[in-house]
């Protein structure tokens, strides 16, 4: 533990920080201009050229709004809860391999802030940390709908994690270790989308039930819950929620990519390292672009459907997922 | 006083503390909070005593369901605020907090000066709490107890959905 | 690293933070964090032995330790439920009739 | 079915062994789960048949045997590894003779007992009753051939307790009743004497057997008795005890003395039962017991004298009772006794085919007595109240005196008149058992007494004596009952019986008087028997004991026309003229010399006392010690329970100050 490696870590810290805000940002700006197009709309194109400068509009707006507390709320957890919804979505983004080993000004950078050997594990544990914040934003507005939002959002996480877990088996097994540095450079042949489809497919739906994004937005619901746990909120505790989200967006969409579609690994990789980043990029924006898509197309579930389909549905698959992995690896040696 | 005891003093005072929070909060979604920090600095405690995947299963169990169980159930059964101490056993109180503090100091005094043989804690490598170690020894020499409580769970699980049935 | 009686003391203080919860709380679901802070109390003293030992076998007490934890918060998580559907209480000592 | 399938490759039927008593039991399984569905004819038909393809069976290996007298031991199943105990069938001339008479007598009693029952149920009142009966005797048959067949001790207590048990059964068979027919207690309290009685005899069987086990290591009789003749040298004690042990065995199942004392109130039980159970088959259970363990008195004399002892002690005391009964089955058990007496005395001289000549003829005779005087109660029970369907109505109860009795000889005679099948018969079966030559038991008995002649005189002049009270007692009853006048207006007007009852006594007579041959003129007998029991010397006929015995039966029959027949009694009051001739004497037969009494007062009474007492400690002590603890344990309990104060954190507590205290005694160490 030396000095050049803290330093080494800060940096790659901040870039990383850098980076989401910068993605949080402008994945509101394409969602908005995605959805648009979708729907025969043209989206912001006022500020700067293609409305590009929107979001800093956004946020500069955010930022000069007046805050308010509601009077019986709970003070302390109302400030709380958007700070614990936004940490553990940065935190996620710790553990994604950006990129292989690349040259950089003549010593070698490894693309990713850590290598844990638990990885996976860690993507589970942080990924749930998240629902404490939406709950006890609920909770701490005391406002019936915001407590409704607050329940619905940890009944609906309860029961998708578990599904999620199991999908993540499937790529642990056959890369044999739980980094995802591994899993991703064991992916050097072939993506895992191609031996795990169903893992792929139960993971990307528990994804989006996991940040709540349509159709598993029931914490939110507009037209039920008047915006949910967030009713209450506004200014920058409301962007807090609204970063979280997006951030969320993006490092799980990275996170599929590194699972199942073979991460930073693309043609002539070896030879240039840094098309690493940028076969990284794109498989991202193609996710994104999949989640906004969703949004425009799929209604809300009904809440108990919902559960049903978790408990019912996916869990089972999910484990048959990896009772078929097991035989397979089995069978045929690995 | 290495730097090594600051950061683990600096864990166990959060963690006490958190702890006592607990026992004195009257507030019932506070006192899940505060259980759930002292889970978390434990978990950091985990980190640095070599077990890294009991780290985060600590995460992902208490904190990640057991935690947002208690939390989910607090709010379902409303956030009662018992006036405590008021009850039918008040004389109970008292006793309770001067026998836990006898035995706390019983306790420190035993570590502190009659057991003195455990000595420093190892630094523990990296492969010693890896995810592949823990595999080949609950699968191999604690198989057993493994499926048995595989199905413990599953009673539980279908004893709570019977406990709750309408 | 620190001496492995430093870490038994801060389990044990916990232990005993937990004890003190059971003894003095009415809520139910207190007392039942209470117990989960003795058994994550347990677990730490566990973990701490692993260490000092250098054996896998704590570590592994503290993932039974755990399963059994979740067995018994769902268990007991239910009985409260019903517990309060019939009382609309979690007062633990309303619960007092089974008695000499 | 043809024979040759039947056959085994050796040409026997020893294999089909087990039939004789799977054959019974499927005819009493049928009739406990149909018989009350298929009345009185399906009953009796497949009771009958059961019985009769069990004879059928024994006639089966019988002429198996004479091809293969070696016989056979057939295995059917381990029974208990840990003992060496299978559960197996012997076939030897011994176990067949022995299946031949319970299944060939046993067939004839069913067949009998088809008539006899069907009145006897009417009269009681219960005629679903009829199908339990066939059940019993079915069962009888079955228990009766285990004992039999058995290949060991184990298994020839199984038989032997089975029997006892179908005894109990049969003779409470009408157990909310007396022999009257009034309701009461009797009938069980006869069965239960009967059953308590051997029980005593059964605890020598089963203390017998656990010494064998002890000494020998098995209970198999072929190994046994390979190796008595050892054990005889090295613990000649050993098998004095187990031989005595024995013999208490055969006095309670064989009704000697000591133990005799159950039989005459066997008689309870249905006719039928008595002639079968309590006179020709299992009462002789005890002498095939010492008969089938030979090889075991022969080497402990002192064992075969107490048994020769017994026995004719038994014939002669139960000889001077049977002269002073009225009731017309009691002289008959009496008889039963006597003869039973005769033949365990013939065993205890090592005269084991004279044994078994008699217990042969004595089955057909005996039964054929039973059977004939239970066909004289029926024609009195029907002439005094005639049943509806004879043209009598339920409440006539004729002009017969009060205290009129069917089963009284005083308030019998003529009858030879009115039923004379069965006073042929009759008379052919007392004149048999008065050994009467050329009649079967003439040529018997004689043996018998010819071998204690040579062997034991004092057993000798014991039977002789009681030969002579034999032909007395039996020419009394004869007169009493078939001469004279009648006494009653039922026995003036009794009918004969239907032919189901009286074709079995005419071909019991027929066996009763033929008999004889078995053994005489050629010793036929002898040498079957000789087969399984070794090598034995025929008797034959000895000329001077069988002209003295004859001679005996003829003045002692004489006597009793003497008595009885010249001047036959007029009235029922009328005194037996025995009474006038010796007095107290006659007292003491008529009250059976008072040992039911002596019984009573000596082992009874001080048992009941001691009952008493001990009911007495129960209450006073036991009771209140039980109750004074339950009292103590309350108190307690009231105390601690303050403790349990329903708070769950009350308990917590108790528990950590618990804890607290370990800990602390544990650092303070």
């Amino acid at each position: 533990m030396t000095a050049s490696m803290f330093g080494v870590w800060a940096l790659k810290a901040v870039i990383l920080i850098v980076i989401l805000l910068t993605g949080f940002a402008y994945a509101t700006y394409y969602e908005r201009r995605a959805i648009a197009r979708i729907q025969a709309r043209i989206g912001p194109n006022r500020a700067g050229p293609w409305g590009l400068l929107q979001p800093v509009a956004d946020g500069v707006k955010l930022i000069f709004k007046e805050e308010f507390i509601p009077a019986k709320a709970d003070r302390v957890l109302f400030t709380l809860a958007p700070i614990l919804v936004a940490v553990p979505a940065f935190m996620l983004g710790a553990v994604v391999p950006w990129g292989g080993e690349v040259p950089f000004f003549g010593r070698t950078v490894h693309l990713y802030l850590a290598d844990v050997d638990v990885a996976t594990l860690y993507i589970m544990a942080v990924g749930s940390l998240a629902v404490y914040g939406i709950v006890l934003a609920g909770w701490s507005s005391n406002n019936k709908y915001s407590l409704l939002g607050g329940l619905r959002s940890a009944a609906q996480m309860i029961s998708y994690e578990l599904a999620m877990g199991l999908a993540l088996v499937g790529p642990i097994l056959l890369a044999g270790s739980m980094s995802l540095v591994k899993i991703v450079e064991a992916q050097k042949s072939i993506w895992y989308i191609v031996y795990q489809p169903l893992a792929f497919v139960i993971f990307v739906i528990t994804a989006f039930a996991e940040i709540n994004r349509p159709p598993f937005d029931l914490p939110e619901g507009e037209q039920e819950l008047t915006g949910g746990y967030h009713t209450e909120y506004g200014g920058m505790r409301f962007a807090l929620f609204y970063m979280g989200e997006y951030i969320k967006v993006v490092v799980m969409s990275a996170l599929i990519a590194a699972l199942f579609l073979g991460g930073y690994n693309g043609p002539g990789v070896e030879a240039f390292p840094w098309l690493g980043p940028v076969y990284m990029f794109v498989k991202i924006l193609v996710l994104v672009f999949f989640a906004i898509w969703t949004r425009a197309t799929l209604p809300r579930l009904r809440y108990d459907r919902l559960m049903a389909f978790g408990w019912k549905v996916l869990f089972p698959l999910a484990l048959l997922n990896v009772f078929l992995t097991a035989i397979g690896i089995v069978v045929l040696g690995g | 006083m290495s730097i090594d005891l600051l950061i683990f003093l600096g864990l166990a005072l959060v963690a006490v503390g958190a702890a006592l929070g607990m026992l004195f909060s009257r507030n019932t979604v506070y006192a899940v909070l505060f259980l759930v920090l002292v889970m978390l600095v434990l978990a950091v405690l985990y980190l640095i005593l070599g077990a890294p995947f009991l780290a985060l299963a600590q995460v992902t169990v208490y904190t990640g369901a057991i935690m947002v169980l208690f939390l989910f159930a607090v709010m379902v059964l409303g956030p009662q605020k018992l006036a405590e101490g008021e009850g039918p056993i008040s004389w109970q109180r008292p006793w309770a907090f001067g026998l836990t503090a006898l035995f706390l100091v019983e306790v420190v005094y035993a570590f502190a000066a009659r057991v003195g043989g455990l000595g420093k804690l190892t630094c523990a490598t990296a492969a010693a709490g890896s995810p592949a170690a823990i595999g080949k020894v609950l699968f191999n020499q604690y198989l057993l107890p493994f499926e048995v409580t595989s199905v413990l769970l599953l009673v539980a699980a279908v004893g709570a959905v019977v406990l709750t049935r309408e | 690293m620190v001496s492995t009686n430093y870490v038994l003391i801060l389990s044990a203080t916990l232990f005993i933070i937990g004890v003190a919860g059971v003894l003095t709380r009415r809520n139910a679901l207190v007392i039942y964090m209470a117990v989960e802070l003795m058994l994550n109390a347990a677990n730490l003293a566990f973990v701490a032995f692993a260490s000092a030992f250098g054996a896998l076998d704590g570590q592994i007490a503290v993932f039974f330790v755990m399963t059994v934890a979740a067995a018994e918060v769902a268990v007991g998580l239910a009985i409260l439920v019903t517990i309060f559907h019939t009382r609309q209480s979690v007062d633990i000592d309303s619960l007092h009739q089974l008695k000499g | 079915m043809f024979l040759s399938e039947v056959t085994n490759q050796a040409g026997t039927f020893f294999h089909l062994v087990p039939w004789a008593v799977l054959f019974p039991v499927i005819g009493l399984v049928l009739n406990m789960a149909f018989g009350r569905r298929w009345g009185e004819k399906g009953v009796a038909l497949v009771a009958v048949t059961a019985s009769g393809l069990a004879f059928v069976v024994a006639v089966l290996l019988w002429l198996s045997l004479r091809a293969h007298p070696e016989g056979a031991v057939i295995q059917v199943a381990s029974w208990m590894t840990l003992v060496q105990v299978d559960w197996a069938f012997r076939v030897d001339t011994l176990s067949v003779t022995m299946m031949l008479v319970v299944g060939g007598v046993g067939t004839l009693i069913h067949l009998y007992a088809v008539g006899y029952m069907h009145y006897d149920v009417r009269y009681k009142g219960d005629p679903g009753r009829y199908s339990r009966f066939f059940v019993f005797l079915n069962l009888f048959i079955a228990a009766m051939m285990i004992l039999v067949s058995g290949n060991s001790y184990l298994m020839l207590f199984v038989g032997w307790e089975g029997v006892g048990l179908c005894s109990y059964l049969l003779i409470g068979f009408w157990f909310e009743y007396d022999t009257h027919g009034r309701p009461s207690v009797a009938n069980a309290q006869a069965g239960n004497k009967a059953f308590i009685a051997n029980r005593i005899g059964d605890f020598g069987f089963m203390a017998a057997m656990f010494y064998m086990f002890a000494v020998f290591g098995t209970l198999n009789f072929d190994r046994i008795f390979a190796e008595a003749p050892a054990v005889a040298h090295s613990h000649p004690q050993a098998l004095l005890v187990i031989t005595l042990l024995l013999l208490l065995g055969v006095t309670g199942k064989s009704a000697q003395i000591p133990l005799y004392v159950w039989l005459p109130d066997a008689m309870a039980g249905p006719t039928p039962v008595s002639a079968l159970i309590h006179a020709a088959t299992m009462v002789t259970a005890g002498v095939y017991l010492i008969t089938r363990s030979h090889v075991l008195y022969d080497l402990v004399p002192a064992a075969q004298h107490t048994v020769a002892l017994v026995g004719a002690l038994t014939a002669l005391f139960a000889a001077t009772i049977a002269v002073g009964q009225y009731d017309i089955k009691k002289v008959l058990a009496y008889s039963t006794i006597s003869q039973l007496g005769f033949m365990v005395a013939a065993a205890g001289v090592g005269a084991y085919v004279a044994a078994m000549f008699h217990l042969i003829t004595h089955a057909f005779f005996k039964a054929l007595l039973f059977l004939a005087a239970g066909s004289v109660i029926i024609a009195m029970e029907r002439a005094h109240h005639p049943l509806p369907e004879e043209g009598g109505h339920d409440a006539h109860h004729g002009e017969d005196p009060e205290g009129f009795d069917p089963q009284d000889m005083r308030y019998m005679g003529g009858l030879r008149k009115v039923i004379p099948v069965t006073f042929w018969t009759y008379l052919i079966a007392g004149l048999t058992l008065a050994g009467i030559p050329p009649l079967a038991a003439f040529f018997s008995k004689d043996e018998i007494i010819a071998e204690t002649k040579a062997a034991y005189p004092l057993v000798y002049w014991l039977l002789v004596a009681a030969a002579f009270l034999t032909a007395f007692y039996i020419g009394r009853q004869i007169f009493l009952v078939f001469f004279g006048q009648p006494r009653s207006h039922a026995a003036g007007h009794a009918k004969e019986s239907p032919w189901t009852m009286t074709s079995v006594l005419v071909t019991l007579a027929a066996l009763a008087a033929a008999g004889g041959l078995l053994n005489w003129p050629q010793p036929y007998l002898a040498a079957w028997l000789g087969h399984t029991l070794g090598e034995v010397e025929a008797a034959g006929l000895n000329p001077v004991v069988a002209g003295t015995s004859a001679t005996i039966a003829v003045v002692s029959l004489l006597l009793a026309w003497w008595l009885y027949g010249r001047r036959p009694l007029p009235t029922p009051e009328t005194p037996d003229p025995l009474k006038a001739l010796l007095g107290p004497i006659f007292r003491g037969m008529e009250a059976k010399w008072w040992v039911d009494e002596l019984y009573w007062a000596v082992v009874i009474n001080p048992y009941m006392a001691l009952c008493r007492l001990s009911a007495a400690f129960d209450v006073w002590v036991i009771d209140t010690a039980v109750n004074d603890a339950a009292w103590l344990t309350d108190f307690v309990g009231e105390l601690v329970a303050r403790w349990q104060t329903g708070y769950v954190r009350n308990y917590a507590l108790s528990i950590f100050v618990g804890v607290l205290l370990i800990f602390t005694y544990l650092l303070w160490r």
